[in-house]
């Protein structure tokens, strides 16, 4: 009996140990509070600032008035350096601050800002910013937090968008294969396409 | 009252078979000829187990139980992973397709036979297997031993017919 | 685009061309990457402008002479592809493999990056100032400027800077132009180029003319040959019979090519003529006596093809009309080059194709943009100049004649003879590097042109009749190198050494072209009220503009008169008729560094990087030469070696080598890659044109026992299916039903 | 005709006899050591160049897109059945001369299937995301394809491998208890202590040992058949001219049968040599050998012949395009080499002298192994070259020296397995031989028995 | 997660896709209303080698050269055949009436050879009938080149894009960022543009109707000089392809055209080795040509 008892401990223990090594292995679907790394930015953009909720003194801009590319193209872009000047030549109270001093110095210079990919993907891989925009935030009419922030989080909360969701294969297909609402009051459902090929290039 | 173990060499089997049967037949006190007799030998002998008398291999059990195991894990894995593989579509066929998944079943069944046939091999043969208390390597090459248990008090009769059917050597130590 | 302080060229600027830009290594790297690469930002851009979403400019094709009207596909500040432009007449959207490797000479890494003063790299306001120099004390006759074809602004600006020198020597110069046959035309039908309707046409009998590949403009006239082959079409399809000794193209898609023996194209159709009389067809008198002589038995003994051949074409021709008769290059490019041109234009005259298929073109109200054509006797009227030593400064832009001149012509000693040499060039090539000064170029696509086709076509319907149109060139993305410029620009600032007041007012060549289109915007579509830049902004956005333009008229008045045909003779010592072919892809050569055209295999014999000759079968069998025997073709001039190909659709008597290879200089592509055939012509000239006779070469082959495997895309198997009827197949035009295809 | 095993045999000599085998090695072993090891590393320079550089070093091309790494894979994995066939076809048909070879003939069977698995990995163009074709539940929720033959191949191999050195390890164990038993120093002491896994021969070891080893016997005959067959489906499963075939799976089989034995008969004829074995792998036993080879030579002649009447008089033109191609285009030489040498030279071994002559038999069955190899290139090597589509034909691709570099180094990698092997495990199974003499030497007596008893009842009446 | 998943696809996936056992399509199972197809009329096409250039151009092919091309690694993915007459018997060549080319590129079969034998699920068949290949999952056992009835798979034998340095800067700036450039070890084929065909669905499903001839062309269709090819929605019934499949009465799901076993068939419409039962979407026009002269 011991030799059993021994055999079986042996099995059970390397099926528990691969076991948990491959849980652990395996990247977390979503990681609420695990920050993706921080990044450094030429000019440390407040989010909190612009698009932050009124009661911590933001001002609740929605995403897509500076991303405006999102609802129309593949990437969500990043704004002109004309798009920041054409409020703040305006506003005159934070002019001597350093990053909008900063920012007037690219713009005196002719010069884009060298801003750093937040939210990179791989190279083989197609995300369309514009179906997703389409389907969650005009077809569904959900609040603009909540469809950017699926993705990309809290960014009303951050200064440097920090990636906050892991963005990885299994992450994006658990909601693909999810039914939503085909749009805002409707009992029909649908999911995210299964094709490989349809996000895969 | 403390057992002692004695192992006794002999040349053949015949000369095993009888030491054997005469300690069946024989009376010895604090001696059972099923549970306290052990044979060793060289090479494996059928006869040694008929004199013995009938114990049932429970193998078989395992080897059913591991490839019925393997087969339908291996089904359900294929099939399983098939139909949440995001359906992908191939070349017409349908997304589940059966005969192919059939071959690998069959592959796993056969894995899953062996596998636990072997680990049922193990359990059922003891092993690994300390070193019992007395060993002899004349035993891997070429003569036969008779391992016995026995009271302190039933030594003597044992060394008897051992010597008896002429045993090449008798070795004696005290057991636990 | 009207705000005044935007530069244009600010948003096709290559900015940050990180991962949106370009997936460079697609696989390997899974995971995803936080804060490596750079976003894709602006300083300012304008609202039409979304990133990953690509813009379109309509532009000029600058990869042959045809001109046709591309849009580029514009994408952060990356022109990444040419397509075609759907409204142009001219190649309504669509593209050859020719035109679309435009990128390729855009992005080519081989192009020259700086001035280079004897191959040291030198400032422009150096390279300006040595011209400057060199020009002083220069008398107006002893400067000669070689171009290719050239229309437009650029022509008129190099027209202004000929005057301003006093020179006469404005040499334009084309290795492979159909210049015989543009005087035979104007003989034939009064216009050098009138419009071919292959669409209207209900038979063609073309004499060489390779048009769905290399000949005039190629895009255009596969558009027609679409229509010309739908079965649904009024006049049904149309039949195509290919008369040449070389298979082209064009041969290969014809419902009977005729591998005619070199050089006796006009005796055929001379021929054909008398087989017509013969089947009923009313000849004008002076034809029918030029013709008679040619009976189809005597024609069938001089030309290779059969009577019963012979026959049939002129059947056809009697019964299906209106037809076309085309004559290309192959018929040209003998001694009696002319004369093939002008026997062969009879039968449209017999025929009485003139004005219906065979149409009168227009061409453009302002003289000095209209294009002046290359021809082949300039350059040897060129060539004569320098051996006399009449000419201490030479220009030479978009043309390569070190390379393509014959050999005969001992062309680059001459030009060495010259005191100093300026090639514009956007590569190193054979006469950049025999130049003393080079200047490097843009590329067509950051440069500003107009164009004006040689071939005017027009759109369908009403109005075509006086269509003219100018083509505009814009830049498609900025400079990739700071150091080159505009062909424009070079001649203004050459021009502004001369009189810099006169054109004080124009920065740049932009400016120039711009004032120029503004003040004749009436003749140009647009109203005397119309905003300078709101029609600017138009123009540029459909990518030409079409003019009235001043009708020709064709007329059918060809004579036969003075018709002289020589019979074949046979030489002996070079008994193979040697044929320069010219692909579709490499032409003459200049566009050789460019990958693709390198790479896409030669749609006859499938070959790539390298050059061939082809054989005929059954000469390769008397010479005992099989596929891949590495051969030495040597004329009187010269010799190369090169890779046999056994080739069925070419004449016993013709061996055929492709022009374009063979250079030794230019870029990584086209080093060292095949022989150059231009090498080894013989200097024989049209009799009346005084052009360079391309296929009057004779030559012999001999093996040296070398051989290759052909690198090529078919297989072992040649262009046999094996027996497997269901690959590629091929019906009898009565089998099938086309009326009613969709 | 040299003699069978001696029925008189001491037990304790076989075993002295045997375990001589595993004493230090003599010069020449070292010296075919770093052969073989010097083969491996060129097959390893050739495949770190492949793997940098990309697999267009092994000059393959669009239609070939499988060299000789696919042949030479079905090559190992045919050669792998022999072992299967000696331990346990024949152990089930109680064909009792198996045993004094059957050891070496199942270490090749596991050596080769590593082989040929490693010819597999050769093979893949990105070998670093090999693990995609394995089904581990991951992040993505992304499986393999279990309908991809190779899919199966992969699974086979394993199967077939884990399964074959478990058959080997249980098979030898008393063995290693008879090492354990004999060999006192070193590291062997404790491997083999290690090993036995505490072995005594008990009549409960042994009863258990009996049906364990019978059982996998009989799981791994079927599992035998299977593995080749799955090959086959890799072929048979395609739509290829050639490759379509029905009878693809018993040809499989039989080719891999008849590799396997014509290994053993080289092998046989090494250790006989090498360890002076005369004793144990007797000249009987390489006649019978020799006769089974034979049939199964007849077997696989047969299956060819019907394979090829099967595409002649079919109306597959593409097949029969395929097969011409293979009788007279540019594989003909290596064509007719197989028949020659896998369906000619077999009939070698029809001459009784010959079947018991070592010098004839090792040359014999060296060819029979150039054959058979020859076979797998001819079953991949044609279809990819002469398949549906004319235009894509070629004749022009040849193997670089890469593929060459890597076949020739698989056989060196092969015997450096075997001959390590043969050091540490006793290659004539002791305990099987122990029992084979007895029995026949209780069937001698019984038979001497039978005669004294007739000639006794003779004398009564 | 897979046993339940399981249990809910079993019935809807139990029949096959799109052809069951019956031999004709069942649509009601096709699970999107569209299906990519072409028709090339080999009448029109000139063999001029533009659309396999404008496919070098459009989908980031890169250039071998000559050492790699002679050992056939070649990476167009469409490539242009050129056949001859064979009167006088195979290889003996005929030109009298030309050539016969053919352009040739990946069939997108709807009963792909090559997919089910992945052994990664690499290559699948997408919801609206292509035959996709994801280069990311690749492991390079090219078994579904060796399965390919038409050959029109290219693998990448080298790094083109790192280590042969294919595009040296700045050839490299002309690559399309809408696709991916192959690295070595990956099999490679037409994909019908599938960035162009994938930014016609969405542009069509944002504005709310169906895709239409006028939302996409692929590069090949859009270069070709003469227009012989014709790309489109074979489920719309509308489109120039459908209409175009209907007339030459060629059905995607059958091996024999009924057509062709009628006589006197007078239409053109083929597929290339229908009969090994591919089922390909690229049908074919006949060549035609005139015999009265």
């Amino acid at each position: 009996m011991q030799h059993i008892l021994r055999l079986f401990i042996l099995l059970v223990g390397l099926f528990a140990g691969a076991g948990s090594y491959a849980a652990d292995a395996a990247p977390k679907l979503t990681t609420p509070d695990d920050l993706g790394p921080q990044i450094e930015q030429p000019i440390e953009f407040p989010h909190f600032r612009h698009a932050g909720d009124a009661k911590d003194g933001g001002m609740q801009i929605n995403c897509m008035y500076c991303h405006t590319y999102a609802r129309r193209s593949m990437v969500a872009g990043i704004p002109p350096v004309q798009k920041c000047i054409g409020c703040h030549q305006s506003i005159e109270s934070v002019r001597d601050k350093p990053r909008i001093q900063k920012l007037f110095e690219y713009w005196d210079a002719k010069k884009p800002i060298p801003w750093k990919k937040v939210h990179d993907l791989p190279d083989f891989v197609r995300f369309n910013h514009e179906r997703h925009i389409q389907r969650f935030y005009f077809q569904q009419d959900r609040p603009y937090q909540e469809v950017c922030g699926y993705c990309h989080g809290n960014v009303k909360a951050m200064t440097v968008a920090q990636r906050q969701k892991p963005l990885t294969m299994g992450w994006c297909a658990s909601c693909h294969q999810k039914d939503h609402p085909v749009s805002a009051n409707s009992t029909e459902t649908g999911h995210g396409p299964n094709d490989c090929f349809t996000c895969h290039k | 009252m403390s057992k002692r173990y004695l192992l006794a060499l002999y040349n053949n089997f015949d000369e095993a078979e009888a030491v054997v049967s005469e300690l069946r037949n024989s009376d010895i006190k604090g001696f059972d000829a099923a549970d306290d007799l052990v044979v060793k030998s060289p090479i494996e002998h059928p006869e040694v187990e008929e004199f013995l008398g009938e114990k049932p291999v429970k193998v078989q059990w395992f080897t059913l139980g591991g490839a019925l195991t393997g087969g339908l894990l291996a089904f359900t894995l294929i099939a399983g992973s098939q139909a949440s593989f995001y359906s992908q579509m191939k070349g017409g066929k349908p997304i589940v397709p059966i005969p192919p998944d059939l071959v690998l079943t069959y592959e796993m069944f056969i894995l899953g036979g062996v596998y636990i046939t072997v680990l049922g091999f193990l359990i059922c043969a003891g092993l690994p297997a300390r070193r019992s208390p007395l060993y002899s390597a004349k035993v891997s090459e070429d003569q036969i031993g008779i391992l016995v248990k026995a009271e302190d008090g039933s030594v003597a009769k044992l060394r008897e017919i051992f010597t008896k059917h002429k045993a090449l050597e008798i070795q004696e130590e005290a057991g636990r | 685009m009207t705000e005044n302080d935007f530069n244009r060229r600010d948003f096709l600027k290559v900015l940050g061309w990180g991962g949106t830009a370009v997936a460079l290594s697609g696989c390997g790297n899974t995971s995803i990457e936080d804060g490596k690469e750079t976003v894709t930002s602006y300083v300012t851009l304008p609202s039409y402008v979304i990133p990953s979403i690509s813009n379109y400019f309509n532009s000029t094709c600058a990869q042959c002479e045809a001109g046709c009207n591309i849009m580029g596909r514009v994408r952060e500040g990356r022109v990444l592809k040419a397509e075609g432009n759907p409204n142009s007449p001219i190649n309504r959207g669509r593209m050859c493999g020719l035109g679309l490797s435009g990128v390729q000479a855009h992005y080519n890494p081989d192009r020259v990056r700086q001035p280079l003063l004897k191959g040291e790299a030198i400032t422009w306001d150096k390279a300006l100032g040595v011209i400057a120099d060199k020009l002083n004390g220069v008398k107006g006759a002893e400067v000669a400027f070689l171009t290719g074809n050239m229309s437009g602004h650029v022509q008129a600006l190099l027209g202004n800077y000929m005057d301003e020198l006093g020179s006469k020597n404005h040499f334009s110069y084309e290795a492979i132009s159909p210049a015989v046959l543009r005087a035979a035309n104007k003989k034939a039908y009064g216009v050098s180029m009138p419009r071919y309707r292959i669409d209207k046409a209900r038979v063609v009998v073309s004499f060489g003319a390779d048009f769905l590949g290399a000949w005039v403009s190629p895009v255009h006239f596969s558009q027609q040959y679409a229509q010309f082959r739908k079965g649904s079409r009024p006049e049904g399809r149309g039949v195509l019979v290919q008369i040449e000794p070389k298979m082209t193209l064009t041969g290969a898609n014809a419902d009977r090519w005729i591998g005619v023996r070199p050089g006796s194209e006009g005796v055929l159709a001379l021929g054909i003529i008398n087989a017509l009389g013969k089947a009923g067809l009313a000849i004008p008198a002076d034809v029918a006596a030029a013709s008679k002589a040619y009976t189809p038995e005597r024609v069938s003994g001089e030309t290779d093809v059969t009577v019963e051949q012979i026959e049939k074409l002129a059947a056809l021709l009697k019964e299906r009309t209106p037809s076309l008769v085309l004559t290309g290059s192959a018929a040209e490019g003998y001694a009696h080059g002319s004369q093939n041109a002008a026997a062969i234009a009879l039968l449209n005259r017999v025929l009485g194709n003139i004005g219906k298929t065979v149409e009168a073109s227009a061409s453009v109200p302002f003289p000095q943009i209209a294009p002046t054509v290359g021809n082949r006797a300039s350059l040897v009227s060129l060539n004569d100049g320098l051996a006399a030593g009449k000419y201490k400064v030479v220009f030479s832009y978009g043309v390569n004649p070190v390379f393509s001149a014959p050999a005969a012509l001992k062309f680059k000693d001459n030009y060495a003879k010259a005191d100093f040499k300026v090639a514009f060039a956007q590569y190193l090539d054979e006469t950049a590097q025999a130049a003393d000064l080079v200047l490097p170029l843009e590329s067509a696509m950051e440069d500003w042109a107009t164009v004006v086709p040689e071939y005017m076509a027009a759109p369908e319907g009403a109005g075509s009749a006086g269509y003219a149109q100018m083509s505009f060139r814009q830049p498609l993305m900025d400079k990739l190198y700071p150091d080159t410029r505009g062909i424009g620009d070079i001649l203004l600032a050459l021009l502004k050494q001369r009189k810099a007041d006169k054109y004080k007012e124009f920065d740049d060549f932009y400016a120039y072209l711009r004032s120029a289109v503004l003040k004749n915007k009436v003749a140009l579509g647009g109203k005397a009220t119309d905003d300078d830049d709101v029609f600017w902004d138009e123009t540029l956005s459909k990518g030409f503009v079409p003019m009235k333009g001043i009708a020709g008229a064709v007329s059918a008045k060809a004579s036969a008169s003075d018709l002289r045909l020589p019979s074949a003779t046979a030489d002996q010592e070079y008994p193979l008729r040697l044929i320069p072919a010219v692909s579709a892809s490499m032409r003459d050569g200049r566009n050789a560094n460019e990958p693709w055209l390198q790479e896409s295999p030669d749609p006859l014999t499938t070959i790539v990087w390298d050059s061939w000759v082809e054989i005929n079968p059954k000469t390769a069998a008397k010479l005992g030469i099989v596929e891949g025997d590495i051969v030495e073709v040597t004329s009187r001039s010269g010799t190369i070696r090169t890779q046999a190909y056994l080739f069925p659709g070419i004449h016993p008597d013709a061996v055929s080598v492709p022009v374009g290879y063979g250079h030794e200089a230019m870029g990584r592509y086209a080093k060292g890659v095949g022989a150059n055939v231009f090498a080894m012509l013989d200097a024989v000239f049209d009799k009346e044109t005084g052009e360079l006779a391309l296929n009057e070469t004779g030559v012999k082959i001999s093996k040296t026992g070398q051989r290759v495997v052909i690198v090529k895309e078919e297989g072992p198997v040649g262009g046999s299916q094996a027996g497997k009827k269901k690959i590629a197949v091929q019906v009898a035009a009565d089998k099938v039903d086309l009326s009613k295809e969709v | 005709m040299g003699k069978d095993i001696r029925e008189d045999i001491a037990w304790a000599q076989i075993n002295k006899d045997v375990l001589k085998s595993l004493e230090s090695p003599r010069k020449l072993y070292w010296v075919i050591l770093l052969v073989a090891i010097a083969m491996v590393g060129v097959a390893v320079g050739c495949e770190i160049y492949q793997y940098n550089v990309g697999l267009g070093v092994g000059n393959f091309d669009n239609p070939n897109v499988w060299g000789l790494y696919i042949a030479t894979f079905i090559f190992w994995i045919g050669m792998s059945h022999s072992g299967t066939l000696l331990s346990a076809i024949l152990h089930l048909m109680h064909a009792d001369w198996r045993k004094p070879i059957y050891r070496f003939a199942e270490a090749m069977t596991t050596f080769s299937l590593m082989t040929a698995g490693l010819f597999v990995m050769v093979h893949l163009g990105r070998l670093w995301q090999v693990y995609y074709a394995l089904p581990y539940p991951s992040e993505r929720w992304v499986w393999p394809n279990f309908q991809s033959p190779l899919l199966w191949d992969a699974m086979a191999i394993f199967t077939y491998l884990s399964s074959s050195v478990l058959f080997l390890y249980i098979g030898s164990i008393p063995d290693l208890a008879i090492c354990r038993d004999n060999i006192h120093q070193g590291w062997r002491k404790k491997l083999y202590s290690i090993l036995a896994l505490g072995w005594e021969g008990t009549d409960r070891q042994w009863r258990n040992f009996r049906i364990t080893y019978l059982t996998v016997a009989c799981f791994l005959i079927p599992l035998a058949v299977s593995v080749h067959s799955i090959v086959a489906s890799d072929f048979a499963m395609s739509q290829q001219p050639g490759w379509h075939v029905t009878s693809f799976p018993p040809y499989f089989v039989a080719g891999a049968l008849y590799s396997g034995c014509a290994a053993i008969i080289t092998l046989f004829i090494i250790l006989r040599y090498v360890f002076r074995f005369e004793e144990y792998m007797t000249l009987p036993i390489l006649k019978k050998t020799v006769r089974l080879t034979f049939a199964i030579a007849m077997v696989w002649t047969y299956l060819n012949c019907i394979e090829f009447a099967a595409t002649w008089y079919s109306h597959d033109e593409a097949a029969k395009a395929v097969l011409i191609e293979k009788a007279t285009g540019r594989f003909a030489p290596f064509f007719w080499g197989m028949i020659f040498c896998g369906s000619v030279v077999p009939f070698a071994l029809m001459v009784k002298k010959w079947q018991t002559s070592i010098p004839v038999m090792f040359a014999v069955s060296l060819l029979l192994n150039l054959g058979m190899w020859l076979e797998r290139w001819m079953i991949v090597a044609p279809t990819f070259s002469h398949g549906y589509y004319p235009w894509t034909w070629d004749e022009h691709m040849w193997p670089s020296m890469v593929q060459w570099g890597i076949v020739f180094g698989s056989f060196g990698w092969f015997t450096l397995l075997f001959m390590v092997f043969c050091k540490v495990v006793p290659s004539v199974s002791m305990y099987e031989v122990k029992e084979m003499v007895y029995h026949r030497s209780l069937a001698k007596k019984k038979e001497e028995q039978a005669v004294k008893e007739e000639l006794a009842a003779k004398g009564a009446n | 997660m897979s046993v339940s998943n399981l249990l809910e696809n079993w019935s809807k996936f139990r029949h096959t896709h799109p052809v069951d056992d019956k031999g004709h399509p069942d649509w009601e199972a096709y699970p999107s209303d569209i299906k990519w197809a072409m028709s090339i009329d080999l009448d029109a096409c000139t063999g001029c080698n533009a659309c396999s250039v404008a496919c070098y151009a459009e989908n980031n092919l890169p250039v071998v050269g000559k050492e790699k091309y002679s050992h056939g690694q070649a990476m167009h993915w469409m490539r242009i055949e050129r056949y001859w007459d064979e009167s006088a018997g195979v290889g003996e060549f005929d030109a009298d009436k030309g050539a016969r080319f053919l352009p040739m590129m990946c069939q997108q079969c709807e009963a792909a050879p090559c997919e089910t034998v992945c052994p990664v699920g690499a290559t699948n068949h997408t919801e609206d009938g292509l035959n996709s290949q994801i280069y990311n999952r690749c492991i390079g056992s090219r078994y579904c080149s060796a399965n390919c009835p038409y050959k029109v798979r290219y693998f990448n034998w080298y790094n083109y894009p790192e280590q042969e340095k294919v595009w040296p800067e700045p050839l490299n700036q002309q690559l399309n960022p809408d696709l991916t450039v192959r690295t070595k070890g990956v099999m490679e084929k037409c994909t019908f543009c599938k960035q162009r065909t994938y930014t016609a669905r969405n542009n069509a499903k944002t504005e709310g109707r169906p895709v239409q001839d006028s939302d996409v062309q692929t590069a090949c269709q859009e270069a070709c000089p003469v227009g012989a090819i014709t790309f489109g929605n074979l489920f719309n019934p509308e489109s120039q392809v459908a209409k175009q499949w209907k007339s030459q009465q060629v059905e995607l799901t059958k091996e024999v055209q009924d057509k062709d076993e009628k006589e006197g068939n007078r239409l053109r419409g083929y597929r290339i080795l229908e009969e090994l039962r591919p089922y390909p979407s690229v049908m074919y026009l006949e060549r035609v040509r005139e015999s009265a002269v």
